[in-house]
C-alpha cells in the first residue's frame, strides 16, 4: 500500500479541507493509496516541521505540503527525501532544494493579472486599490501581488495600487489592517485579498462600516465562505481554483512520482482526471487557469466547496 | 507631581490624549468623533476582558487561561448556533457567560481546594481549553455563512448613536464599578490580595473569594467569546491565541499591581484603550504596523516603572523633623 | 517536632538518602517517562528506531535548553517569559550580521551574545529597579519581538552557510544529533551548577527566603542579575540552534517557546513560588513532553490535541500529591 | 455573682509538634476586665484566635449567655458578639482607616450595597470619640504603628460585642495613647462589657484588670480575683518558680574601640547618630519600639544606605553597601523579625548554618557537604540546639531554637562585632538565660556585642554602655552603673526629669 501525506498549512482551514476531499477521491481512484491528511494546528513552520518528522519516522511513501515558509521546511523536507521519500509541495510552494516539484494550482501571471482585473471590471473610471495579502512570507501570494504590479502599467493603467498590507491569514488582523486601509485612503475603491481568509474579513468590515457600493472587495475566496458578501453587494466578483481539484491532482503527482516518475525540466506527468503537468525549469508547473464566480454561479458553487 | 504620579489615571489619560493630538497633527480625520467611537468600540472587547483579569489579579492570583477560555465558549456558541439557528440569540448570550463562568470555576476551584499556584492551573487550562476547541470542532471552522444574521447582527445594531458591542462594554464597565466598589465581594477581592492573613482575621474566605475571582473572569471571557466571534465571524481553534497577554497587558498598563490589591475600573478602562488608540493609529498614521508590537512593549515596560514609582511605601517616618518631606 | 527529643551530637541526617530517592519526585517522572514509553511502542510500530528516536529529540531540545536556565529562575522565585522573544531577536540580529557577510562563528557569537544583551536587560529591570519580573518579561517580550518586526518586517533572512547549518542538523555520531549532545553537556553542567555548587545553594536560599538570604549576606540582586544573564543565554544558543536547523528567520520564530519551557520545568518539579526543584526533573519532564508530543505526532494526533495531554498531565501530575495528602490526612 | 457571659472549657489545640493549648478553661463576666497573664507561647494568642474563629480547638467548647456556639469563621464570632484586637496589627495598607474598619460589616444601602458616606462618617464617629485624632478618610498605610493600632481597637468597637479581647494592646502605644485607651476601657466596662486583657506588663494588670486567669504551657494553671491576689504570686503561678532573675556575672576584659559610628543620618529614619563600641563590651541600645534603633543596626550592616556619617572598623572606614559586605568585614547582625529576616525556614539546620560561611567550607566554589556537616555541628553543639538531626527543618525548630540557629550561623563566620536585635523576644525564660549566657561567653572571647533590647532588665542585666535612642535621634549614652530604670525610660520617652520626680 502506497502511502502519501497530504501536510496542509493549517487544519481547519476550508479551502485546505476541500483539498482533502479531492485528495480522497484520487486516493479512491488509484484503489492501493492511503492519503494520511496531516498539519499543525497553527500556520507556522516549526510546528509543520514536526508534523514531518513524525511523517518521516512513519516511513510514509510520499508527502505532498502546501508550506508555511519556503525556507525554514526545506531542512527537513530534505531529510525526508535522504531518507527515500517523494516530496512535492503544492498551493505554497518550498524552495526548489526542499522538493521534487512543485504544483501552482494556476498560472502566477494568470493570477496576478485576474485579481487586478476583478477589480477593475468594475472601476470603468480607474481609481485607487489596496492590497491585503496573507502572511508577508507566503511564496504564492508574494508571486501573484508581484504578477500583479507587472500587469498594472500596461493592462490597467487607470488602476492605482496604493498599498500592500498583511494579515497573516489571521481574521482579527485582517479586520484591523482592512480598517486601516479604510481610514488611511478616503479614495480606496477597491481592496483585493488574494486569500479566503482575508477577503472575508475585508468584506465583514465593509459591510460593518456600510461601504457597500463604496468599496469593491474581491480577490481569491472560496464561494461557500463568501456567497453571503457577493450576495449583499460587498464584492462583484472573486475568483479560485478549485481547492478538490488541487487536492486531487497533488496526490495523483505524488502517486506518479512513488510509481516511478522522474521530476526533471521539460517532463511531464499525470494528475489523473486532470490531465497533464508539464514542469519548467524550476520543476514548478501549473494546475489550471483560475475560475470567476459573481452573483451568477456562486449559489452552485457554494454548496460543492 | 508627585501627587499626579498618584493619580495615575489621570495620567493615563493624558498620554492617550498626547497620542491622539500627535496623530491628529499628521491625520485630521482621526479625531473625529466619528473615529473616536471605532476605536472604543474596537476595544470593547479587550476592556471587559481586562476587568475580568483585574478581578482575579487584584486577589493575587492570574488568569492565563482567559483567551483560551473565549476560544472554547465561542466555538461552542457559533456551533451551537450553527446547528440551532432558532436558538434566540440573548439566550445564547446567558449560555456563553454559563459554560465561561464554568471553565472560570475549574480553574478556581484547583486554586481553592488543592492550593495549587494559579500561574501553574491557568498555565495547563490555557492548552487545555485550546486543546478543547479542537476537539468539538474536530478542527472546522465556523464561518460566517453559517452563522444566523442575528447572530453576527446583535452587536452591530446601533443603540444611541453606539454599536451595541459599545453598549455592553459601558454596561460590564458599570456593573464592575459597582461590584468593585459597592460590594462586600469587591472590597474582599481587595482585602484578599492586600493583606491575606488580616483578611482571614476579618472573617473573608481567602480560597473562596479567589474562586470567585476566576468566575467572574471566566464569566467575562465566556460573554467575549460569543462577541468576538460575531464580530470577527469566524470561529477557529486560533481565535484570540495569544491574547491572554494582551489583556494582562492592559492591566499592567492601567496601573493595576501584579502583587496583588491595587487597581481600578477607570485605569483599567484607560489602559484598554491606551493599547486600543495606539493600535489604531499606527496604521493611520502610516507607521508600519511592524511598530506596534515594540510600542506596547515599551509602553508596559514604561507604565511598570511609573507603577512602581507611585507604589513605592514612603517610609514610615521617625524623624519629626523628615514629617514634612 | 522532635525538640524533646535530646542530642548532646547531632546526626547529619536522619533519613536513609536512598529511601528519600526512591520516593522522590523524580522518580515519579521517570515511571510516568518508562510508561509512556512503553505506550508508545506498542501504539506505534514506527517508535522503536533509532532514526525514529533520534529525530524525537529535535521536538524538545531547543526548549529544553531554555528550560534548564529558567529552572533556575523560577527556583530563584523570579521567572523570564520574554525567552521566545530574544530567540527572535537573536536570530533577527544573525540574520542582520549574515547580510554584512558575517561568518559561522561570528553568527553564533552575534547569537549568543544577544541572547545575554536580552537578559541582562531583564536582569537590570528586575533587579535594578526592584520591579516584579513576570510584568517585565510581559513587556520585554514584546519589545524584543517588536524590534524583530521592525528590522525584518515582511522580509525573512535565509541563505545560512552549510557550517552554520550543522548547529540544528548535523549529526556528532551515528543518530546522535548536535543538539542533543549539547543539551546533555548543559543539561550536566546545570546539574553540578545547582546542586553542587555554592551558587546553586544560594539560589535555593532565594528562592525559599530572599529577605533572610539577604540578611545572611547573600548577593540577591547579582545572583538574580546573574540568572536573568544565563537565561538570556540559553535562549540564545536556542536561537543558533533553531535557525540552523530552519536555516531562515522570520520575526514570528519560536512563538509560544516560553510556555512550554516553563511547562518543563514546573513539570519537572519545580515549585512556581521558588525555592525547590532539580535539574533531573527538567530534564525528566522535557523528556516526557518530547516521548508525548512524539508519540502522539506518530499517531498522527494534531499537535492541538497533544496539548491537552500536556496541560493535563502538569495538573493531575501537580494535583495528584495533594490530593494524596489530603486523602490521607482524612483517613 | 452574676453568671459569666463567656465561658469556655476544655479547649485543646495543637500544631504540629506543639500542644499549644491543652484542656483550658477561662470564664469572662459583663462590666469586668479578666487578664490573661503568661509567658511568651504560653497559649495565649492561640485562645484568642480559637475564640474568634480563626483556629478551629481539636477539644472542648464555647458558650455565650450559656448557648453553646460554634465559630467556624471569624463572622460567626463576630455574629455571637465576640471581637478581638489582635496581637500582630491585621489590617489593610491599601484600604482607607474607614474601611479598614467597617470591612465585612460595612452599612448597606436599601439596594444591599455599600454606603461609603455613613461609613466614612461611623468611622470617624468611633474615632473621635477615642480622641485618636485619625482621619477616616486617608489610607492606612500613610500612619504611623501606633496610630494603626488605634484603628485595630476602632474597629473591633465598630462591632456591637459583648466581648472584647485586647491581645497586648499597650505594646506599640505610647503612654498618652495607652492612658487614653485606659479611658476607653472603662467606659466599655460601664457599658456592661466583658473584657479579655492579655499583657506582660504587670503595672497595667493592677490598674485596669478585676480578674487574672494564668496560663503556663498552653494550660491553666491559676485564677482570681486581682485585688485578693499579690504579684509575687502571680509570677510564680506564670513560671512555676520563683524568678528573680540572674543575669550571668561577666568578666571581660574591654578593650578598645572595634567599631565607631559617627554622625549617621538618614532623611527620614534617623539623625546623627554616633557609637562606639569596645573590644569585650556590651553596648546596649534602649529605647521604645519604634525608636528608630533597628534602621541604625540595618544601616551598619549595610541593609539601609546612609545620608551621612561614617563607620570606623578597627581604625578602617568601612561603607557597607550590602549585608554581604558587612559579613566580609566582620559585621554580622541578628535580626528581629526572625522568621522572615533570620532563618530561611524552607531549608534544614545545617544549610541555614553554613550559608554565609560556604566560602569556607567549600572548594574553589563546589561543595564540600562534610564541611558543611561537620561546621554545623561545631556551632549548633556550642549553642545547645535542641534538635533531632542537622537535616530537620528549621520551620519545626521552637522560636528559641531557631535564634540558636541564627546565632550559630554567625559564629560560624568569626565576627568582630555581633549585633543582636531584641535577641530574646519571644523566647522562653530558659532560652532566654541560654542566650544571655552566651552572650557573656562571646565577650569572654573578646568579641564585641550590640544588643538592641526593648526588655529593661535584659538592657540593665547585660549592657556594659547603654545608648538610648527617641525618635531616630540618639538622647544619651550611659555607663551601666548604679543606673536606675526609671532614668532610662524617661530619657526614652522624653519626660523631663522635674515630671518624673
Ligand atoms: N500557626 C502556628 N503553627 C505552629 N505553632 C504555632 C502556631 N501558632 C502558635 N504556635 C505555637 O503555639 C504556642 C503558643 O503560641 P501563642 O502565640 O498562643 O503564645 P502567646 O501566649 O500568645 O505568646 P506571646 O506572649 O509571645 O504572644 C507557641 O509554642 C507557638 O510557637
Ligand atoms: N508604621 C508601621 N507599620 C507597620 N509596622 C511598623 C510600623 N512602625 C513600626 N513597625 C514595626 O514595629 C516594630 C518596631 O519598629 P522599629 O523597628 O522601627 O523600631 P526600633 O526602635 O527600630 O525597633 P525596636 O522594636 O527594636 O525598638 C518593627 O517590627 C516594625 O516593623
Ligand atoms: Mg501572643
Ligand atoms: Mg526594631
Amino acid at each position: 500500500q502506497t502511502r502519501i501525506a497530504l501536510v496542509v498549512k493549517s487544519l481547519g482551514n476550508g479551502f485546505f479541507d476541500a483539498a482533502n476531499k479531492g485528495a480522497q477521491e484520487a486516493a479512491a481512484e488509484l484503489g492501493d493509496v492511503e492519503v494520511i491528511y496531516t498539519g499543525p494546528t497553527a500556520a507556522t513552520a516549526e510546528a509543520q516541521i514536526e508534523v514531518v518528522n513524525a511523517l518521516i519516522a512513519q516511513q510514509v511513501d510520499a508527502i505532498a505540503i502546501s508550506a508555511n515558509d519556503p525556507d525554514a521546511l526545506v531542512p527537513a523536507l530534505q531529510r525526508a527525501m535522504e531518507r527515500g521519500i517523494k516530496v512535492i509541495s503544492w498551493d505554497s510552494g518550498v524552495a526548489p532544494e526542499g522538493r521534487q516539484l512543485h504544483l501552482n494550482p494556476s498560472d502566477i501571471g494568470l493570477i496576478g493579472e485576474t485579481i487586478i482585473k476583478l477589480a477593475a471590471d468594475y472601476l470603468p473610471e480607474g481609481g485607487d486599490v489596496a492590497i491585503l495579502s496573507a502572511a508577508s512570507t507566503a511564496t504564492n501570494q508574494n508571486a501573484w501581488i508581484e504578477a500583479a504590479k507587472a500587469a498594472i502599467p500596461e493592462k490597467f493603467p487607470n488602476i492605482n495600487l496604493v498599498s500592500v498590507v498583511y494579515g497573516d491569514d489571521d481574521s482579527v488582523k485582517s479586520t484591523e489592517e482592512a480598517k486601516g486601509l479604510i481610514a488611511s485612503y478616503p479614495d480606496l475603491k477597491a481592496i483585493i485579498a488574494p486569500t479566503t481568509v482575508g477577503v472575508v474579513a475585508a468584506a465583514q468590515v465593509v459591510t460593518d462600516q456600510g461601504l457597500i457600493g463604496k468599496v469593491n472587495v474581491t480577490g481569491l475566496a472560496l464561494p461557500s465562505e463568501f456567497k453571503q458578501f457577493i450576495d449583499n453587494g460587498a464584492s462583484q466578483a472573486v475568483a479560485l481554483w478549485n481547492p478538490i481539484d488541487l487536492g486531487y491532482a497533488a496526490v495523483m503527482l505524488a502517486n506518479d512520482l512513488v510509481e516511478g516518475g522522474e521530476a526533471a525540466p521539460g517532463a511531464s506527468l499525470s494528475m489523473g482526471r486532470m490531465g497533464e503537468l508539464t514542469l519548467d525549469d524550476t520543476n514548478a508547473g501549473a494546475m489550471a487557469p483560475p475560475f470567476t464566480f459573481d452573483a451568477s454561479n456562486i449559489e452552485e458553487f457554494s454548496k460543492i466547496y | 507631581m508627585n501627587r499626579l504620579l498618584k493619580h495615575r489615571e489621570i495620567f493615563l489619560f493624558l498620554a492617550i490624549l498626547l497620542v491622539l493630538v500627535l496623530v491628529t497633527a499628521r491625520f485630521p480625520r482621526f479625531a473625529q468623533p466619528g473615529n473616536l467611537l471605532t476605536i472604543f468600540n474596537d476595544t470593547s472587547i479587550l476592556m471587559m476582558l481586562a476587568l475580568g483579569q483585574m478581578a482575579v489579579i487584584l486577589t493575587r492570583s492570574i488568569d492565563l487561561s482567559m483567551a483560551s477560555n473565549l476560544a472554547l465558549t465561542g466555538m461552542v456558541v457559533a456551533m451551537t448556533n450553527a446547528a440551532f439557528p432558532g436558538i434566540p440569540i440573548p439566550l445564547l448570550i446567558a449560555g456563553c457567560v454559563v459554560v465561561g463562568a464554568a471553565l472560570g470555576a475549574f480553574n478556581g476551584i484547583l486554586v481553592w481546594k488543592l492550593d495549587i499556584p494559579p500561574i501553574v492551573v491557568t498555565l495547563g487550562t490555557l492548552t487545555i481549553f485550546r486543546g478543547l476547541v479542537f476537539v468539538i470542532s474536530g478542527g472546522a471552522w465556523v464561518n460566517a455563512a453559517q452563522m444566523s444574521p442575528d447572530f453576527i447582527g446583535l452587536q452591530r445594531a446601533v443603540l444611541l448613536g453606539l454599536p451595541l458591542l459599545s453598549w455592553f462594554a459601558i454596561v460590564v464597565a458599570a456593573l464592575f464599578w459597582v461590584l468593585m466598589t459597592r460590594t462586600p465581594l469587591g472590597r474582599a477581592l481587595y482585602a484578599v490580595g492586600v493583606n491575606p492573613t488580616a483578611s482571614v482575621y476579618t472573617g473573608i474566605d481567602v480560597g473562596k473569594t479567589k474562586f470567585y475571582a476566576f468566575v467572574i473572569a471566566g464569566a467575562v471571557a465566556g460573554l467575549c467569546g460569543y462577541l468576538w466571534i460575531s464580530r470577527y465571524v469566524i470561529a477557529s481553534v486560533e481565535v484570540a491565541g495569544g491574547y491572554e497577554l494582551t489583556i494582562i497587558a492592559a492591566c499592567v498598563i492601567g496601573g493595576v499591581s501584579i502583587a496583588g490589591g491595587i487597581g481600578s475600573v477607570a485605569g483599567v478602562l484607560l489602559g484598554a484603550i491606551f493599547l486600543g488608540v495606539i493600535n489604531n493609529a499606527l496604521p493611520v498614521i502610516n507607521i508600519s504596523p511592524f511598530w506596534q508590537m515594540a510600542i506596547s512593549g515599551t509602553a508596559i515596560l514604561l507604565a511598570v516603572v511609573l507603577n512602581a514609582r507611585g507604589e513605592r511605601r514612603r517610609g514610615r517616618v521617625i524623624l519629626k523633623t523628615a514629617e514634612g518631606v | 517536632m522532635t525538640d524533646t527529643s535530646l542530642h548532646r551530637s547531632l546526626p547529619d541526617r536522619l533519613d536513609k538518602p536512598l529511601k528519600s530517592a526512591v520516593l522522590s519526585w523524580e522518580s515519579l517522572l521517570v515511571l510516568v517517562a518508562l510508561g509512556i514509553f512503553i505506550l508508545n511502542s506498542f501504539a506505534s510500530p514506527y517508535f522503536l528506531n533509532a532514526w525514529s528516536l533520534s529525530d524525537l529529540t529535535f521536538n524538545f531540545t531547543e526548549k529544553a535548553l531554555i528550560a534548564l536556565a529558567m529552572a533556575l529562575l523560577i527556583i530563584s522565585g523570579e521567572i523570564d517569559l520574554s525567552v521566545a522573544a530574544i530567540i527572535a531577536l537573536a536570530s533577527t540580529m544573525m540574520g542582520l550580521a549574515l547580510q554584512y557577510g558575517a561568518d559561522t562563528p561570528v553568527l553564533v557569537a552575534v547569537g549568543v551574545g544577544v541572547g545575554i544583551a536580552c537578559g541582562a536587560f531583564n536582569g537590570f529591570l528586575v533587579t535594578g529597579l526592584k520591579l516584579p519580573s513576570i510584568v517585565v518579561t510581559i513587556g520585554t517580550m514584546s519589545l524584543f519581538r517588536g524590534i524583530a518586526f521592525i528590522i525584518l518586517g515582511d522580509q525573512s533572512f535565509k541563505g545560512y552557510p552549510k557550517s552554520f547549518s550543522w548547529f540544528g542538523q548535523g549529526y556528532v555520531w551515528w543518530v546522535i544529533s548536535f543538539e542533543l549532545v549539547l543539551f546533555l553537556v548543559c543539561a550536566v553542567i546545570y546539574w553540578v551548577l545547582l546542586h553542587r555548587t555554592n551558587f546553586g545553594r544560594r539560589i535555593f536560599a532565594i528562592g525559599n527566603n530572599d529577605v533572610a538570604a539577604r540578611f545572611s549576606g547573600v548577593r540577591v540582586e547579582r545572583i538574580k542579575f546573574i540568572l536573568f544573564c544565563l537565561t538570556g543565554l540559553m535562549s540564545g544558543m536556542a536561537a543558533v540552534l533553531l535557525t540552523a536547523r530552519l536555516g531562515s528567520t522570520r520575526p514570528s520564530i519560536a512563538e509560544g517557546f516560553e510556555l512550554e519551557a516553563i511547562t518543563m520545568v514546573v513539570l519537572g518539579g519545580v515549585s512556581i513560588l521558588g525555592g525547590a526543584g532539580s535539574i533531573l526533573g527538567v530534564v525528566l519532564a522535557a523528556l516526557i513532553v518530547g516521548l508525548v508530543t512524539f508519540g502522539l505526532g506518530l499517531l498522527n494526533v494534531p499537535g492541538i490535541v497533544m496539548t491537552i495531554f500536556t496541560g493535563s498531565l502538569l495538573i493531575v501530575v501537580i494535583a495528584l500529591p495533594i490530593l494524596f495528602r489530603m486523602w490521607r490526612q482524612r483517613a | 455573682m452574676t453568671d459569666p457571659i463567656l465561658t469556655l472549657s476544655g479547649i485543646s489545640k495543637s500544631f504540629p509538634g506543639v500542644r499549644a493549648l491543652h484542656d483550658v478553661a477561662l470564664e469572662l463576666y459583663a462590666g469586668e476586665v479578666t487578664a490573661l497573664i503568661g509567658e511568651n507561647g504560653a497559649g495565649k494568642s492561640t485562645l484568642v484566635k480559637v475564640m474568634t474563629g480563626i483556629y478551629q480547638p481539636d477539644a472542648g467548647e464555647i458558650s455565650v449567655a450559656g448557648q453553646v456556639v460554634s465559630l467556624p469563621t471569624a463572622h460567626s464570632a463576630s455574629a455571637v458578639g465576640i471581637t478581638a484586637i489582635h496581637q500582630e496589627t491585621v489590617l489593610f495598607d491599601e484600604l482607607t482607616v474607614a474601611e479598614n474598619i467597617y470591612l465585612g460589616h460595612a452599612p448597606r444601602t436599601l439596594l444591599g450595597l455599600i454606603d461609603w458616606r455613613k461609613m466614612r462618617a461611623e468611622a470617624q464617629e468611633t474615632l473621635d470619640s477615642m480622641a485618636a485624632g485619625i482621619d477616616a478618610g486617608i489610607k492606612l498605610k500613610e500612619l504611623g504603628i501606633a496610630k494603626k493600632h488605634l484603628v485595630a481597637v476602632a474597629r473591633a468597637l465598630s462591632i456591637d460585642a459583648q466581648v472584647v479581647i485586647m491581645d497586648e494592646p499597650t505594646a506599640a502605644l505610647s503612654q498618652k495613647e495607652i492612658e487614653e485607651l485606659y479611658v476607653l476601657i472603662d467606659l466599655l466596662k460601664q457599658d456592661g462589657k466583658a473584657i479579655l486583657f492579655i499583657s506582660h506588663k504587670f503595672d497595667e494588670i493592677y490598674r485596669i484588670a478585676d480578674r487574672y486567669t494564668v496560663f503556663r504551657d498552653g494550660e491553666q494553671v491559676g485564677k482570681g480575683l486581682i485585688r485578693e491576689t499579690s504579684q509575687s504570686e502571680i509570677v510564680r503561678l506564670m513560671v512555676g518558680r520563683s524568678v528573680e532573675q540572674i543575669f550571668p556575672a561577666r568578666q571581660a576584659a574591654i578593650g578598645a574601640v572595634v567599631l565607631e559610628a559617627r554622625g549617621l543620618s538618614h532623611p527620614t529614619e534617623f539623625d546623627d547618630v554616633s557609637f562606639a563600641v569596645r573590644k569585650g563590651e556590651i553596648l546596649g541600645f534602649y529605647g521604645l519600639v519604634g525608636a528608630g534603633r533597628s534602621e541604625v543596626m540595618q544601616a551598619v550592616f549595610g541593609l539601609t544606605p546612609t545620608s551621612a556619617g561614617t563607620l570606623t572598623l578597627e581604625g578602617a572606614a568601612i561603607a557597607p553597601k550590602s549585608p554581604a559586605d558587612a559579613v566580609e568585614a566582620g559585621i554580622v547582625y541578628v535580626p528581629e523579625e526572625r522568621g522572615k529576616q533570620g532563618v530561611i525556614t524552607g531549608e534544614p539546620i545545617f544549610k541555614n548554618v553554613s550559608l554565609p560561611s560556604l566560602g569556607k567550607t567549600s572548594k574553589s566554589g563546589f561543595l564540600r557537604m562534610a564541611e558543611e556537616f561537620a561546621l554545623a555541628r561545631t556551632y549548633t553543639e556550642r549553642l545547645d540546639l535542641r534538635a533531632s538531626s542537622l537535616s530537620q527543618n528549621v520551620s519545626t525548630l521552637s522560636g528559641g531554637n531557631q535564634q540558636k540557629v541564627v546565632i550559630a550561623k554567625w559564629l560560624a563566620t568569626l565576627p568582630k562585632v555581633i549585633i543582636l536585635d531584641e535577641p530574646t523576644k519571644g523566647i522562653d525564660i530558659g532560652s532566654k538565660a541560654a542566650v544571655h549566657e552566651f552572650m557573656g561567653e562571646l565577650v569572654a572571647q573578646g568579641l564585641s556585642v550590640i544588643m538592641v533590647s526593648s526588655e529593661l532588665p535584659e538592657v540593665l542585666g547585660m549592657s556594659d554602655r547603654i545608648v538610648v535612642m527617641r525618635e531616630g535621634r540618639v538622647v544619651d549614652t550611659l555607663e551601666n552603673a548604679e543606673l536606675k530604670p526609671e532614668t532610662l525610660v524617661r530619657l526614652a520617652a522624653g519626660i523631663a526629669e522635674e515630671h518624673a520626680a
